[in-house]
């Protein structure tokens, strides 16, 4: 099983915005947020097709989204995921005590996750917070 | 027939536009169409008609369920939380009104709350920042009518501030401007090439994380002093070419956003953007600018700031406001576990704090205000729907230049829900009652 | 010397501000008025006497009041704030603010500290066995008076922002120090003796800089100027010299720039 | 409405030329009445022994706005250790120099105000000021609203155009609610636009091509053919700059010819804040060069009748200076490097913050501090010199008790000279102050602080004075000008009145603050005849070039004063 190391950044996309304010309860939140985009290259070393779900894992949590190209590349090595719950189970709460986590620059290692599902917003909280995922 | 609001202002995000005409039907009920808006901006005034909109508040139940309740219910549960906590976290303050945040603010005093806003996760860094170097900056219409350079680093409008561009930035043709995008040199720096980069005349691709030793770069290279030969992935010689662009401008101006914030260095990317900022004003003029996110952030710590003296990350809980993002910041106080209940009102912490500080809030006596159905809202004890500001109910809200714009009501709210506001006035009422009893 | 010893009975439910804790205020007292000293947890204001066991009588004066701090106070903060004189002595690890704004006297922690310890620090002589977090000797938010005086000296390793806009005084770390060490400092003297990694010296105006190990990105600022020989804390060597902060403003004196001096042993 | 009668207390009064006399004060329905028309429900305030006075008038001291706030959030370090705990109705406190609202309206209550003018609103800005003027509480407050570097104000001026200009500044108060003019910096601000500066008052305005003299004299003419309570009130080019009095007395002659209009009863046509700043001889700091000239501006001053001036008193404090004047806090940061903020405001102004300590060990901060009383004891007539200190800039306002002690008595001025400053012989070398024997009395202190100021804003219909039919603002020290001889009682008394009446309501007893009572935003409504071309200039500028819609620019809404106080000033004649 191929395991690729890439470096995390998350933010803002103006599908997240929308989808958002449309409800993040709704799959249009999902669809906007539950993502990873890679650059072209990274996908072939990863050796999966665009669409395919990952598993997506760093120091801090482990999470499953839908690989999608980049769409504001290239950016061999570097990944995006939309800010939003998904992220937010990798994202790294360091602070360097200045209030701020670092919710860019985060160690991840991706490997193609054919059969599991990108849960929905409420549900993947829900779950974290329960520990059952 | 159907009425046109004209000069709506959009609570989205900290362009703050006033140029929203709402097209609304004419018992004023509802909303039929939004001119001007951006797309997320549009969503939100339609979201607001959203049918399976939650009107009333939910109480957590055992088996994690939601069971509705009333008003009176939910302002006793929030009353008697914050008046039984040692230490309170009231998190969020940035998509509400500044009146409904001077509420929250009695409250937050009585009880010796913390009182944190959604900066902590944003512009948190740039205030640090400010505090530590100043920020020498200008109102958005000063860079419309002036502005000959627009540099935007780790931020990227055309998906977070769709307008700004064309209203304020890169577009408009201004007093001395009238050339509009002709008469103005775009720069962005990016660890990716995004749509905003792909309009700049340059776009400095910065190894990711490396911002700080860029910006220490540019400040060597407009002292004309030497560079290694490359910097965070940049050659020396652009690095002197971009230098010399800023100088050359008669008007610049730095906006800068997470990418900057939030990655390795967080403030001092800011303090040494401004130091840069500074520097340039030895040469030309030169102002530098947060691009806000939630549409009154700016204005929370407006409010903070003329009535305790911080803009975030206070802490009331000794009788006097103290500050000190690292402590008194919501992140940092969930994580040590300093504080034993948390309050949040127009933010979304769930989706939007690392998962290890969500985890923390699903353990603790927690209240959500929020009119959306949100992770927050699903994982605390208590979720009370209220009003939408901007669109159901007016206040004061602050733009990313601090300009004050007063948020219009453009219809009701569904029947019986309450605003922010008085949701508040209720809680602070009862809390007074419990504290003088205790 | 009179000792007092503070032992740690009753745990916080939170965290506890316990700033009372220092030789300037125990000075003159009898164990049952230490007792009563006021300490906050939350908005609740209680005693010292809820959460320690007190024994022992302060001396008359702080210079002859030694603090002994027993048992568990890993939530407690502000132990030693803004002491003047005497000695505190922590017999395992504390949290935030140990000696912030300390200005003479002593404070051992035999343990680790939290974020903010020694913060604006003036004066006294700070000794931490452990590790020490983030802003260690640092300037509290937005003041440009940092550490002014003192010393400070940690044996195991450091967080983020050692030394942050320090002014005078000295630090030493035996360890590793985390991204950002002497940021916009102007005076003072900060020894690394393990590794740093990035943003060392990053807007400094003035003072010195000392990394024995390892720096994984030099700042772009620092220029190579010679190589030297010294003795850095009881060590000879020879250390090549950077001048820095390029980008920064600097002050000249006798018509010569002043720079900030940055030191890597070779 | 509660009544109050003060009795048996030393009276100070100016305007009734009462003199130290024990009078008693009677109070009924909010304003001062006879002591006859008192019911037996009347409440005494035993005063014997103490001195009475109407309550306090600050004429200019920077307390509400976008820049204040931005001194508080980005001084953490102000705040630091000064804090203190909320009691009863009474909020929490915080701040030095620049304390929050809460602070700022229970320290003016102390020292027994009850208005303060705030001195820079900057119009796009209006709502950030009212809404901080709101929270500030118990002291009736008004805001000036910037015009020496509006483009509106600049074009019509370049043409001679008076009555639209008045126009203009009428529909500007209105939708900002404003009270008057302010002139900060005339044309210097607007050129810093750019980055430059109009040193003098003849240097003409990048792209306006209009001097600050004709910008100074047109500002005068409007205000007088509007008939304003309060006349141009101007801070001069230059300021803080050695060798700046000349330019100082090119601003003041600006004034020649002028004499106000309107039936507000104030004499000037100009008033120089913060003059301090403004009379400095000599080309550098150095003590070797830097010499006061207080003489020569107040020999000018005393020569005519038109013209008032505040202090600008240095406190010897660390504070946080902030002004419209941008280029001058650039200049200040270079010699300082420490924090500046600057906020451009298109088409209206600037502002620039930058904290400053003004430490007795140096030269420069002495002279400051003297030249600041030396305009004072030189004034003849001190209806025309008002105690400020620019709050906060050359020091914080909970500093005029001080300030007052050291006008009343060489003493403490000597004792600043001789124990505090470092360079005091300098300083006695450099400046006047060492030959000045003048001691104020307390019958001249009420004229500066309290007759004087109201009159020259026009509101001596309602402050300054005990006279029948007055709001009742009265307050009393616990000062006894026939025992008390230690100048330090006078600092300690001024700082903590035993009494304050503010417009009837009782606010301090027996020194306790016991309510925070109603107060007003005050805004001056001038009517004018239609204007066509005016409005359609504002029209085309918001169209074109401002960043918000016109729609959203007037400050409406009770939200933003829940209880205004509205003048009304009929220039349609």
């Amino acid at each position: 099983m191929t395991k690729i190391a890439l470096n995390l950044i998350t933010g803002r996309t103006i599908q997240q915005g929308v989808a958002m304010e449309g409800g993040k309860e709704k799959d249009a939140y999902t669809k906007a947020c539950g993502i990873i985009e890679l650059d072209l290259s990274d996908l072939k070393k990863l050796g999966a097709w665009r669409n395919t779900n990952v598993r997506v894992t760093s120091p801090y949590g482990s999470i499953v989204v839908k690989a999608v190209e980049a769409t504001q590349g290239p950016h061999p090595g570097l990944a995006y995921i939309p800010m939003g719950p998904w992220a937010n189970s990798v994202t790294d709460p360091n602070t360097y005590s200045t209030g701020m986590p670092t919710f860019k620059g985060v160690p991840i290692e991706v490997e193609v996750a054919m059969n599991e599902k990108v849960l929905g917003s409420i549900e993947l909280v829900q779950k974290k917070c329960r520990g059952e995922v | 027939m159907t009425k046109i609001v004209p000069d709506v202002i959009c609570p989205f995000c900290g362009t703050l536009c006033d140029d929203l005409e709402v097209e609304v039907s004419d018992d004023g009920k509802t909303i039929v169409d939004i001119y001007n808006a951006c797309a997320i901006g549009a969503e939100k005034f339609m979201h607001a008609q959203a049918k399976d909109r939650v009107t009333r508040p939910r109480m957590q139940q055992p088996d994690g369920t939601y069971k509705e309740v009333s008003y009176d219910e939910a302002v006793e549960y929030t009353a008697q939380m914050l008046a039984n906590s040692k230490k309170p976290l009231m998190y969020g303050w940035s998509s509400t009104s500044c009146e409904a945040q001077s509420v929250g603010h009695e409250i937050a005093e009585q009880v010796g709350a913390i009182v944190d806003n959604t900066a902590t996760v944003c512009h948190g860094s740039t205030l640090i920042a400010v505090q530590d170097v100043g920020i020498p900056s200008c109102t958005l219409g000063e860079i419309k009518n002036r502005a000959d350079r627009i540099i935007f680093w780790g931020c990227n409008p055309t998906h977070a501030h769709p307008r700004h561009q064309s209203r304020y930035s890169i577009f408009p043709r201004g007093f001395f401007t009238n050339k509009g995008h002709k008469s103005r040199k775009v720069i962005v720096v990016d660890p990716r090439k995004t749509d905003t980069a792909k309009m700049a005349d340059i776009h400095y691709q910065v190894e990711q994380g490396r911002d700080f030793e860029l910006l220490s770069a540019f400040r060597v290279a407009v002292r004309n002093e030497e560079l290694p030969d490359t910097v965070a992935g940049i050659p020396k010689e652009e690095i002197y070419k971009g230098a010399e662009l800023m100088k050359s401008g008669r008007f610049g101006i730095i906006f800068f956003g997470m990418g900057v914030t939030q990655s390795l260095s967080k403030n001092h990317n800011i303090d040494n953007a401004i130091s840069l900022t500074k520097d340039l004003n030895e040469y030309t003029k030169f102002s530098i600018m947060a691009m806000r996110g939630h549409y009154n952030v700016t204005g929370s710590g407006q409010v903070l700031g003329w009535q305790f003296g911080f803009p975030y990350c206070v802490d009331l809980s000794r009788g006097f406001a103290r500050y000190n993002p690292g402590e008194t910041s919501s992140n940092d106080l969930l994580r040590r576990g300093e504080v034993d209940s948390i309050f949040v009102l127009g933010s979304d912490p769930g989706a939007h704090f690392p998962i290890s500080s969500v985890k923390k809030i699903a353990e603790l006596p927690s209240v959500c205000i929020d009119p959306h159905i949100t992770p927050t809202s699903e994982i605390s004890k208590l979720h009370v729907p209220v009003a939408f500001v901007g669109i159901e109910v007016g206040g004061s809200c602050y733009r990313m230049d601090n300009v004050p714009i007063d948020a219009r009501k453009v219809i009701d709210p569904p029947e019986g829900v309450l605003t922010d506001e008085e949701f508040l006035s209720r809680v602070n009422k009862r809390v007074s009652e419990l504290m003088e009893a205790k | 010397m009179e000792t007092v010893t503070v032992t740690m009975k009753n745990q916080p439910t939170l965290f506890l501000e316990a700033d009372n804790i220092s030789p300037d205020v125990f000075a003159g007292k009898k164990s049952s008025e230490i007792a009563e000293l006021h300490a906050f947890e939350g908005r609740e204001q209680t005693t010292l006497g809820k959460y320690f066991e007190v024994s022992g009588n302060a001396g008359p004066s702080a210079a002859d009041t030694r603090i002994v701090v027993k048992g568990d106070v890993t939530r407690v903060k502000y132990i030693g704030m803004k002491m003047s004189a005497g000695e505190i002595v922590v017999e395992n690890s504390a949290d935030m603010y140990t000696g912030a704004w300390m200005q003479g006297g002593t404070i051992l922690v035999k343990g680790n500290v939290d974020a903010f310890t020694g913060i604006g620090m003036k004066g006294g002589n700070l000794i931490v066995e452990g590790n020490a977090g983030n802003y260690l000797g640092a300037a509290y938010r937005g003041d440009w008076r940092g550490m002014q005086g003192g010393t400070i000296r940690v044996k195991g390793n450091a967080g983020s922002d050692t030394g942050y806009f320090m002014n005078g005084g000295e630090i030493i770390i035996e360890g590793d120090v985390d991204v950002h060490v002497g940021t916009h400092a102007e005076g003072g003297r900060i020894i690394i003796k393990g590794n740093g990694k990035s943003k060392i010296g990053g807007q400094m105006v003035k003072g010195e800089i000392v990394v024995f190990g390892t720096i994984d990105v030099m700042m772009p600022g620092f220029k190579y100027v010679e190589d030297v020989e010294m003795e850095v804390d009881g060590t000879e060597g020879t250390f090549a010299l950077y001048h820095g902060d390029l980008g920064e403003r600097h002050p000249k004196k006798k018509g010569q720039i002043i720079y900030g001096n940055l030191y890597q042993k070779i | 409405m509660s009544e109050y009668l003060i009795k048996n207390g030393f009276v100070y009064d100016p305007v009734l030329g009462i003199n130290g006399d024990k009078t008693d004060i009677a109070v009924k329905d909010g304003k001062i009445v006879k002591d006859s028309e008192l019911s037996s429900k009347a409440k005494t305030i035993d005063a014997t022994g103490k001195t009475v006075m109407a309550g306090g008038v600050d004429v200019h001291a920077h307390v509400a706005g976008p820049k204040v706030n931005v001194g508080r959030n980005y001084r953490p370090e102000d705040k630091l250790f000064v804090g203190t705990a909320k009691s009863g109705m009474k909020r929490m406190e915080g701040g030095f120099s620049v304390p929050t609202v809460f602070r700022t309206g229970y320290n003016y209550a102390r020292m027994g105000y009850g208005f303060v003018m705030e001195a820079a609103m900057p119009p796009l800005y209006a709502r950030h000021v009212h809404e901080e003027i709101r929270d500030t509480p118990i002291i009736d407050q008004a805001a000036l609203p910037v015009f020496g570097n509006n483009w509106f104000v600049m074009e019509y001026l370049k043409n001679g155009e008076v009555e639209n200009t008045a126009a203009y500044i009428a529909w500007l108060l209105r939708m900002t609610r404003g009270f008057g003019i302010k002139n900060v910096n005339p044309g210097g601000t607007e050129a810093w636009g750019w980055g430059l500066n109009c040193p003098t008052v003849n240097d003409p305005v990048p792209y306006f091509d209009i001097t600050p003299a004709e910008i100074i004299r047109g500002l005068i003419e409007a205000n007088e053919y509007l008939g304003l309570p309060h006349c141009m009130h101007v801070h001069g080019n230059s300021l803080g700059e050695p060798g700046n009095f000349s330019i100082t007395l090119d601003t003041l002659k600006q004034a020649e010819g002028f004499k106000p209009k309107g039936s507000f009863g104030r004499d000037q046509v100009l008033h120089h804040t913060h003059l301090q700043f403004h009379s400095y001889g000599g080309e550098s700091y150095a003590s070797k060069s830097f010499e006061s000239k207080s003489r020569e501006i107040m020999d000018y001053i005393n020569s005519v009748d038109n013209i008032t001036f505040d202090m600008g008193c240095v406190t010897l404090d660390e504070t946080t200076t902030m002004t419209a004047d941008g280029p001058f806090e650039h200049h200040l940061t270079e010699l300082n490097h420490l924090k500046w903020a600057n906020v451009d405001v298109e088409l209206e102004t600037a502002a620039g913050i930058v904290p400053y300590v003004y430490s007795p060990k140096t030269f420069i901060a002495g002279a400051q501090w003297a030249i600041g009383l030396e305009l004072a004891l030189y004034a003849k007539d001190l209806m025309k010199a008002f105690v400020s200190t620019d709050h906060p800039n050359a020091g914080p306002f909970i500093r005029y008790p001080r300030v007052i002690k050291w006008l009343m008595s060489r003493k403490a001025r000597d004792n600043v000279l001789d124990n505090i400053l470092k360079y005091g012989e300098k300083v006695r070398e450099r400046c006047f102050i060492g030959e000045i024997d003048r001691e104020l009395s307390l019958y001249e202190i009420a004229m500066m602080t309290r007759a004087g100021p109201a009159k020259a804003l026009g509101l001596a219909h309602m402050f300054g004075s005990l006279k029948e039919g007055m709001d009742a603002d009265v307050v009393v020290y616990p000062f006894n000008p026939e025992k008390d001889d230690d100048p330090e009682k006078i600092e300690t008394a001024f700082s903590n009145c035993s009494y304050l009446v503010k417009s009837g309501q009782l606010i301090i007893n027996d020194g306790e603050i016991i309510s925070t009572g109603r107060k007003r935003t005050l805004w001056v409504d001038a009517k004018v005849n239609e204007n066509a071309q005016v409005m359609r200039d504002v029209e085309q500028k918001f169209l074109k070039y401002y960043s918000v819609n016109l729609g959203n620019y007037e400050v409406l809404g009770e939200h933003f004063l829940p209880n205004p106080y509205i003048i009304e000033v009929d220039a349609t004649q």
